[in-house]
C-alpha cells in the first residue's frame, strides 16, 4: 500500500522563534488583528510504501525524529493523510 | 462582427511578417515544435533583433580582448597566461512577478554564461533599479530581490562584491535587475564555440527538465492530450544554486582534463536555443533525441521538453572516445549526464520524439533570426519616460534661489541622506565578500578588488549607471555611465582594461524609445573609444513598461581593471592627518543631479557635460597612484557632487575616531561645490607629506587638483563627523548624525534595523 | 619531519575548502582534500570541517552532510582526542552529528549576514593555545549562525562542551549590542567537553592571509600547527587584554 | 472562542523543489527506502479569536493567500487543530 504522510516541524516551546515573532508583528497592518502565538516551521509530505498505517507512521516518526528534525531546538508531529493535506485550500 | 481568434504564431509573440518567413525557409507549415523553437530563438531577447544595428558602433576589439560579443562572454587578456571572462545581464521581468527566485534565477543564468567560457565564476556584482521605498510593494521587491540574489550567490560560493541601487517611481512597475558575473580561466582553458565535427556527441548535463518558465507558450498545448498538464505549467523558474555549484565544478574538471570541445549555457528557450546555437557556430547540423531528456514531471510534450527553462543546465560537445570519462566526473559530483545525440554534417535541426522527426530546420536561419531597423525619432517635447515627472530647471541661479530658501544643513543632510546615496550596507552585508579567498577589498567603497592569486596583480571591478542623465539626454548617459564606472575602477589604482553594458529600455517599437536606446548605445560607444576600453559584450532588456509606463532609458555599465601590484591599491580608512584634494574641475552643472530633485521634486535641463579628455587623464592620474604606491583612500565624485565624496570619506574615518573638514574657497558658491555634478573629478585623502608628488602627478595629467580639507582626529570625543565651511557659514554634522543620514536611511525606509 | 597533514572535508556545496586548504598550508601545514563519500581520513592528523553550503544547507544547514561516509571516520577521530575543527557550515555539521553540543538556528534577523566581528577567545583548546583573552578580528557570513546551546541556558552546556569565543567590541567586552545573530550569551563558537573538537561561525581561515590585509585567523591556525608538533604552550592564564 | 489554526505551505505541483529533491536523494543513504515525492515547505500554527470555525477558517485563508504564502509558486492548506496538531510526536 502507498501511503501520504506529513510531517510537520516546529521550533520547541520556549525557543524564540523569530520567524513567527516577524509574522506576528506584520500581520496586524496587514488588517489581521488577534492573532496570537504565531509559529513557524516546517511542512513535509512525503509518498512511502507499507503494509499498515502503523508501520508506516512508525518508519516516518524515525525518519522525522533522526533526520527530518533537530531534537535540540525543534519538535514534531507525524500524521497520514491526503496527496497534500485536508482542510482548506488555496 | 466577429472576432477572428489569434493565430498561433501571434500569441506565440511572432508576427505575421516572421510567420512568412518562416512558411519561406520552409517550404510548408511549421509543426508544433517548430513552432515554439522559432518563437523562442527570434524573441527580442535570443535573437537581439531591434538592438543589432545599433550595438555595431560600439569598439568591440582591441588589445586585452580575446574574444569580443558574440561568444557567451566577452574574454580579456591580462597577461601572464590568465583570461577573464565578463559579462552583465539582466532579470528584470521574472524579479517582478516573483523576486527572491527572479533575482535568483537571473545569477544563476549568468554564472552560467561565464562557465561557458571554460571560465570558473570568480565575482558578481548587482545592479538594481526600484520604486521609491515609502510602498510597501516596492519595499516587498527589494527585500526579495536582495534574498534571492543573497540566497543564489552565496550557496553557489562567488562572492557579491559590488553593485549599485538607485530608485525612482518609473521603476515601481518594472524594477531593474542587472547582474554581472566575472570568472578566471587559464589561457589554455578558452572554450570558443564553433569546434566540433559531425558525429561529436552532444551531451546535457546537470539538472532534470520540467515545466519551468514555458507558461507563455502554454498555447501550444492540444486539447486532447495536455489538459491536465495545463495547472502545472508554471512560467516562474525556481532555482537551485546547490545544483548550479556542482554543475560548475563537474564542468570546469571536464574541462581541466581537456574532455570538452563545446561548452554552452542554457537559458531562455532552453535545449532549442542552446543546441542551434551550438551547431550554428560549428556550421553545422544536429540530431537529437528528447526521449533521452530527463524529465522531472511525467509526460512532457516534445515541445515542452524544447522550450522549458529549467536551470541549472548546459550541454556540451565531447568527443565519443572522452564520454566515458567525462560520464564519470559528473557522475562523482552528482550531475545528470545525457547524451542527447550529435553533431551532423546537414545543416538542418532536427529532433526526435518517440519516432518521429518532430523538427526539421535550417539551423542558421533559426539560430540567427531577423534582423529590424524599426523606426527611430527624438522626442518632442518631454519624453514618454518622463510622463508624470515634474519638469525641474537646471540653471544655476535658479537651483541657488531655491537652495537660498533651506538651510544648509538641511540641505547637506537630504544629500547625503537620498536614497541613491545611502549606504547599501543592508544589501552587500546580505552578500557573501569572502568566498574564493581573494577579496581584497569587498563592497562598501567604490569599486571592489580581487586579488589574482600568485600573481601579486589584482583586478578592480565596477558596475553603474545614472537614469537621471540618461533621462534627460540618453547619449550622455551612457557617456556618464561608462565614465563612472571607470573611474571607480580606477578610484582603487587600476587601469580599467573592458566593459560589458546592460541596456535597459522601454519597448523597441516605440520610436522614441528606439531614439533613446541608438543615443545611449552611442554614448557608450563614444566614451569607451575615449578612455580606450573595448566593450566585451553585454545584454539588451526591452519592453521594460506596464501599461503607459515606460522606465528611463537605463544604460549600465560594469567595469573591469587591473591593479599591477596589490600593495598600489588605494585604502579605504581616511585617518587622521591626511588632506584631501579635490581633483579635476568643478562647474555649476545640475540637471538630473540630487539636489535639482530635492529642491524641486523633479527632473529637466542637461545632465553634466560628459569630458572624454579631462575623465581620461583621470584616469591615468589615478593609476599612476596605484603605480606609485601612495597610500591614499579615493572616492569619485558622482551622485549627490562632492558633498556625497566628503561624507563617504569621513564615514570611512570613523574608525580611526576622526571626521572631515572642508573648506569651501569663495570662487563658486558653496552649492556648486557642494551639489554640482560635474564629471571627471574625485577626492583624494593622503598623507601631508606625500602631498607634492601627488600634485606633481596631477599637473602631469594637466589636471586641476586643490586642497579641500583635511582628517581630523577630534573625532568622537569633540563630535567631528563632517564640517563644512564657507566663511562666514560653517555645518557640522557629529560622527553620529553623519552616520545616521548615511547608514540609517536604507533600513529605515525597508523598515527592518539594520 | 614532514608538515603535519589536516584534512580538509569536501561534502558536495562546500564552498570554503580551498581557502581553508589555503590558510593550512600558509601557517605551515599540508592540507588534505577528504572526499565525503570516502570512509578514510588517508592518515591526517587533524581534520578540518569547511564552510560553505553542504547539500544547499536544504532541510538544516548540516543536516543531510552529517550523515556522509566520511562523518563516520570524522567521529571516531573525534572520540579518539584527535583535533577536529568546524567552520561556520563545519560546525553546524559538528552540532547536528552530535559531535558538538547545541544548535545553530536562523538568524535572529533572518538575514544572510555577511561582516567582520571581533570575537573574544574564553578557552584554551587545540586551536586555541595561549589566545586565551586575545580578541580577533575575524569575518562571518551565514544564515543559521544562531547557537543554541542544548538545554536552552549556556548553563546547560556544563559536563557537555565549553564556551570558546563569544562576539564582543573591539576591547573584547561581550555585550548584547554586538551579537549579530542572536546567538546565547553571543556565544561564536565551542569545544567539546574533552575539549578537541571545536566549532565556530566565524571565518579564521578568511583572516589568514598577508596579501589579503586579514591576519587575526592565523593564530588559530599557529595553535593547531604547535599543537600537532606537540609544542602547544601549556594553558596559561593570558590576561585579557 | 479562541482556535488554533495551522497553515501547510508547500510548492505548487510543477514548481522546482530543491528542497524535497534534497531530503529526497538523501534518505535511502540513511536507510529509508523507497519514499518518493518528498516536498518541503512551511508549516504555521497561531492562534486567534472568533465566532465560528467557519469564520476564522475564512480569515486565516485569506491570511495564507495574502501574507503567509506565495500564490506564484506556492500552494496552501488551512486547518483547525490541537494546538501542535494532531498526530504521533517526538
Ligand atoms: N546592490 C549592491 N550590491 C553590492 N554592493 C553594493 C550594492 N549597492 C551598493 N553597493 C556597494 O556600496 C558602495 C557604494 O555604492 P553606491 O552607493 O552605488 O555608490 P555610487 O553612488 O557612488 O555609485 C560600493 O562599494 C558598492 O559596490
Ligand atoms: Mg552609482
Amino acid at each position: 500500500m502507498r501511503y501520504v504522510v506529513h510531517v510537520d516541524v516546529l521550533p520547541k516551546e520556549g525557543i524564540l522563534d523569530p520567524q513567527g515573532k516577524a509574522v506576528e508583528e506584520a500581520l496586524p497592518a496587514l488588517g489581521f488583528s488577534g492573532v496570537e502565538k504565531v509559529r513557524v516551521g516546517k511542512h513535509i509530505v512525503l509518498e512511502m510504501d507499507g503494509n499498515s498505517a502503523e508501520e508506516v507512521l512508525a518508519r516516518a516518526e524515525e525518519m522525522a525524529r533522526k533526520f527530518l528534525s533537530n531534537p535540540v531546538i525543534e519538535e514534531f508531529r507525524v500524521r497520514l493523510g491526503g496527496a497534500a493535506g485536508e482542510g482548506r485550500s488555496g | 462582427m466577429t472576432i477572428e481568434p489569434r493565430p498561433l504564431y501571434e500569441e506565440l509573440g511572432l508576427t505575421a511578417e516572421e510567420y512568412g518567413d518562416i512558411l519561406r525557409l520552409l517550404g510548408r507549415e511549421p509543426s508544433r515544435e517548430e513552432l515554439a523553437v522559432f518563437s523562442l530563438a527570434w524573441s527580442e531577447h535570443c535573437s537581439y533583433k531591434s538592438s543589432r544595428v545599433h550595438l555595431a558602433v560600439l569598439p568591440t576589439s582591441g588589445p586585452p580582448l580575446v574574444v569580443g560579443p558574440g561568444e557567451n562572454a566577452g574574454v580579456l587578456d591580462v597577461g601572464g597566461g590568465l583570461l577573464l571572462a565578463f559579462k552583465v545581464e539582466s532579470h528584470n521581468h521574472p524579479s517582478f512577478v516573483e523576486p527572491v527566485s527572479g533575482a535568483a534565477t537571473g545569477v544563476g543564468g549568468i554564472i552560467r554564461d561565464i562557465l561557458a567560457m571554460g571560465a570558473r565564476p570568480i565575482a558578481l556584482l548587482d545592479s538594481l533599479r526600484f520604486g521609491p521605498l515609502d510602498s510597501a510593494r516596492n519595499r516587498y521587491l527589494m527585500r526579495g530581490v536582495v534574498e534571492g540574489i543573497s540566497w543564489y550567490g552565496n550557496c553557489v560560493g562567488i562572492p557579491t562584491v559590488g553593485g549599485e541601487v538607485d530608485f525612482a517611481p518609473c521603476y515601481s512597475t518594472n524594477p531593474l535587475v542587472n547582474v554581472a558575473c566575472l570568472g578566471i580561466l587559464p589561457r589554455e582553458g578558452l572554450i570558443l564555440s564553433g569546434r566540433g565535427e559531425p558525429g561529436d556527441p552532444v551531451v546535457l548535463l546537470g539538472s532534470k527538465t520540467g515545466r519551468d518558465g514555458i507558461g507563455g507558450a502554454s498555447v501550444l498545448a492540444s486539447k486532447e492530450f495536455d489538459e491536465e498538464a495545463e495547472a502545472k505549467r508554471p512560467s516562474v523558474q525556481v532555482g537551485d544554486p546547490f545544483a548550479e555549484k556542482l554543475l560548475i565544478e563537474a564542468c570546469l574538471e571536464m574541462r581541466e582534463k581537456g574532455l570538452l570541445k563545446g561548452l554552452q549555457d542554457l537559458g531562455a528557450g532552453g535545449i532549442s536555443t542552446a543546441t542551434a546555437e551550438l551547431a550554428s557556430k560549428a556550421g553545422l547540423g544536429i540530431e537529437l533525441h528528447l526521449d533521452r531528456v530527463p524529465l522531472r514531471e511525467p509526460g512532457m510534450a516534445a515541445w515542452e521538453i524544447l522550450i522549458s527553462e529549467s536551470q541549472e543546465r548546459m550541454v556540451a560537445v565531447v568527443e565519443e572516445e572522452k564520454l566515458r570519462e567525462a560520464e564519470a566526473i559528473a557522475t562523482r559530483w552528482g550531475v545528470g549526464f545525457t547524451v542527447l545525440g550529435k553533431l551532423a554534417q546537414k545543416g538542418r535541426y532536427r529532433a526526435f520524439f518517440k519516432g518521429k522527426q518532430v523538427t526539421d530546420l535550417p539551423v542558421r536561419e533559426l539560430a540567427e533570426g531577423p534582423t529590424y531597423r524599426r523606426p527611430a525619432r527624438e522626442p518632442e517635447g518631454r519624453p514618454i519616460w518622463l510622463a508624470g515627472v515634474p519638469a525641474a530647471p537646471d540653471a544655476p541661479d535658479e537651483i541657488l534661489a531655491a537652495a537660498g530658501k533651506h538651510s544648509a544643513r538641511d540641505i547637506l543632510v537630504r544629500v547625503i541622506s537620498h536614497p541613491a546615496v545611502a549606504s547599501k550596507r543592508w544589501v552587500y552585508e546580505q552578500y557573501d565578500q569572502y568566498v574564493l579567498h581573494n577579496t581584497l577589498r569587498p563592497a562598501g567603497l567604490e569599486a571592489a578588488i580581487l586579488r589574482l592569486e600568485e600573481t601579486g596583480r589584482g583586478v578592480a571591478l565596477a558596475i553603474d549607471s545614472n537614469s537621471r542623465y540618461a533621462a534627460l539626454d540618453p547619449f550622455v548617459g551612457g557617456a556618464l555611465a561608462v565614465f563612472e564606472a571607470a573611474r571607480k575602477v580606477a578610484s582603487t589604482g587600476a587601469r580599467p582594461l573592458a566593459l560589458t553594458d546592460c541596456l535597459n529600455f522601454g519597448s523597441p517599437e516605440r520610436p522614441e524609445v528606439m531614439w533613446a536606446f541608438r543615443r545611449a548605445v552611442e554614448g557608450i560607444a563614444w566614451a569607451a573609444r575615449a578612455i580606450g576600453t573595448p566593450v566585451a559584450g553585454g545584454n539588451v532588456s526591452f519592453y521594460n513598461e506596464t501599461g503607459e509606463r515606460v522606465i528611463y532609458p537605463t544604460p549600465v555599465v560594469a567595469a573591469v581593471g587591473i591593479i599591477q601590484r596589490l600593495r598600489g591599491a588605494a585604502g579605504t580608512s581616511c585617518r587622521p592627518g591626511q588632506v584631501i584634494l579635490l581633483v579635476g574641475e568643478t562647474r555649476p552643472e545640475f540637471g538630473g543631479s540630487l539636489l535639482q530633485e530635492i529642491l524641486f521634486g523633479g527632473l529637466g535641463g542637461s545632465p553634466p557635460a560628459p569630458q572624454a579628455e579631462a575623465e581620461a587623464s583621470l584616469l591615468g592620474f589615478l593609476a599612476e597612484l596605484g603605480n606609485l604606491e601612495i597610500p591614499r583612500v579615493v572616492v569619485d565624485i558622482s551622485a549627490g557632487g562632492m558633498a556625497t565624496a566628503l561624507a563617504r570619506l569621513a564615514l570611512t574615518a570613523r574608525g580611526a575616531g576622526a571626521g572631515v573638514r572642508a573648506t569651501l574657497g569663495p570662487e563658486l558658491e558653496p552649492e556648486v561645490w557642494l551639489y554640482s555634478e560635474s564629471g571627471a573629478r574625485a577626492l583624494v585623502a593622503v598623507e601631508a607629506s606625500h602631498l607634492d608628488r601627488v600634485e606633481e602627478v596631477a599637473s602631469r595629467f594637466s589636471l586641476p587638483i586643490r586642497r579641500i580639507g583635511e582628517v581630523s582626529g577630534r573625532g568622537p570625543v569633540s563630535g567631528l563627523g563632517l564640517e563644512v565651511e564657507f566663511p562666514p557659514t560653517r555645518v557640522l554634522l557629529r560622527p553620529e548624525e553623519l552616520s545616521e543620514a548615511l547608514e540609517g536611511t536604507i533600513p529605515k525606509l525597508l523598515g527592518s534595523p539594520g | 619531519m614532514g608538515r603535519p597533514k589536516v584534512g580538509v572535508v569536501v561534502f558536495p556545496g562546500s564552498l570554503d575548502d580551498r581557502d581553508a586548504a589555503r590558510a593550512l598550508h600558509l601557517s605551515g601545514m599540508e592540507p588534505v582534500l577528504l572526499w565525503h563519500a570516502e570512509r578514510d581520513l588517508a592518515g591526517v592528523d587533524a581534520v578540518v570541517l569547511p564552510g560553505g553550503f553542504s547539500y544547499g544547507d536544504y532541510l538544516r544547514a548540516g543536516a543531510i552532510a552529517r550523515f556522509a561516509p566520511v562523518m563516520e571516520k570524522v567521529a571516531e577521530f573525534a572520540q579518539a582526542g584527535h583535533p577536529v575543527l568546524g567552520i561556520c557550515n563545519g560546525f553546524q555539521i559538528l552540532c547536528e552529528a552530535g559531535l558538538l553540543p547545541g544548535a545553530l538556528a536562523r538568524n535572529s534577523s533572518l538575514r544572510f549576514i555577511c561582516r567582520e566581528v571581533w570575537v573574544r577567545v574564553e578557552e584554551e583548546t587545540p586551536f586555541t593555545a595561549g589566545l586565551k583573552g586575545r580578541v580577533l578580528r575575524l569575518p562571518i557570513k551565514h544564515s543559521q549562525g544562531r547557537y543554541l546551546p542544548p538545554g536552552g541556558s549556556e548553563e546547560s552546556l556544563a559536563g557537555v562542551g565549553k564556551v570558546i569565543f563569544r562576539y564582543a567590541d573591539s576591547l573584547g567586552e561581550a555585550r548584547p549590542e554586538v551579537n549579530p545573530n542572536g546567538s546565547v550569551g553571543n556565544i561564536a563558537g565551542v569545544a567539546s567537553a574533552a575539549g578537541n573538537v571545536v566549532g565556530l561561525m566565524p571565518h579564521p581561515e578568511h583572516a589568514a592571509d598577508p596579501e589579503l590585509g586579514r591576519t587575526d585567523g592565523l593564530p588559530i591556525f599557529s595553535s593547531l600547527l604547535a599543537h600537532l608538533e606537540g609544542k602547544a604552550p601549556l594553558a596559561e592564564a593570558a590576561l585579557p587584554r
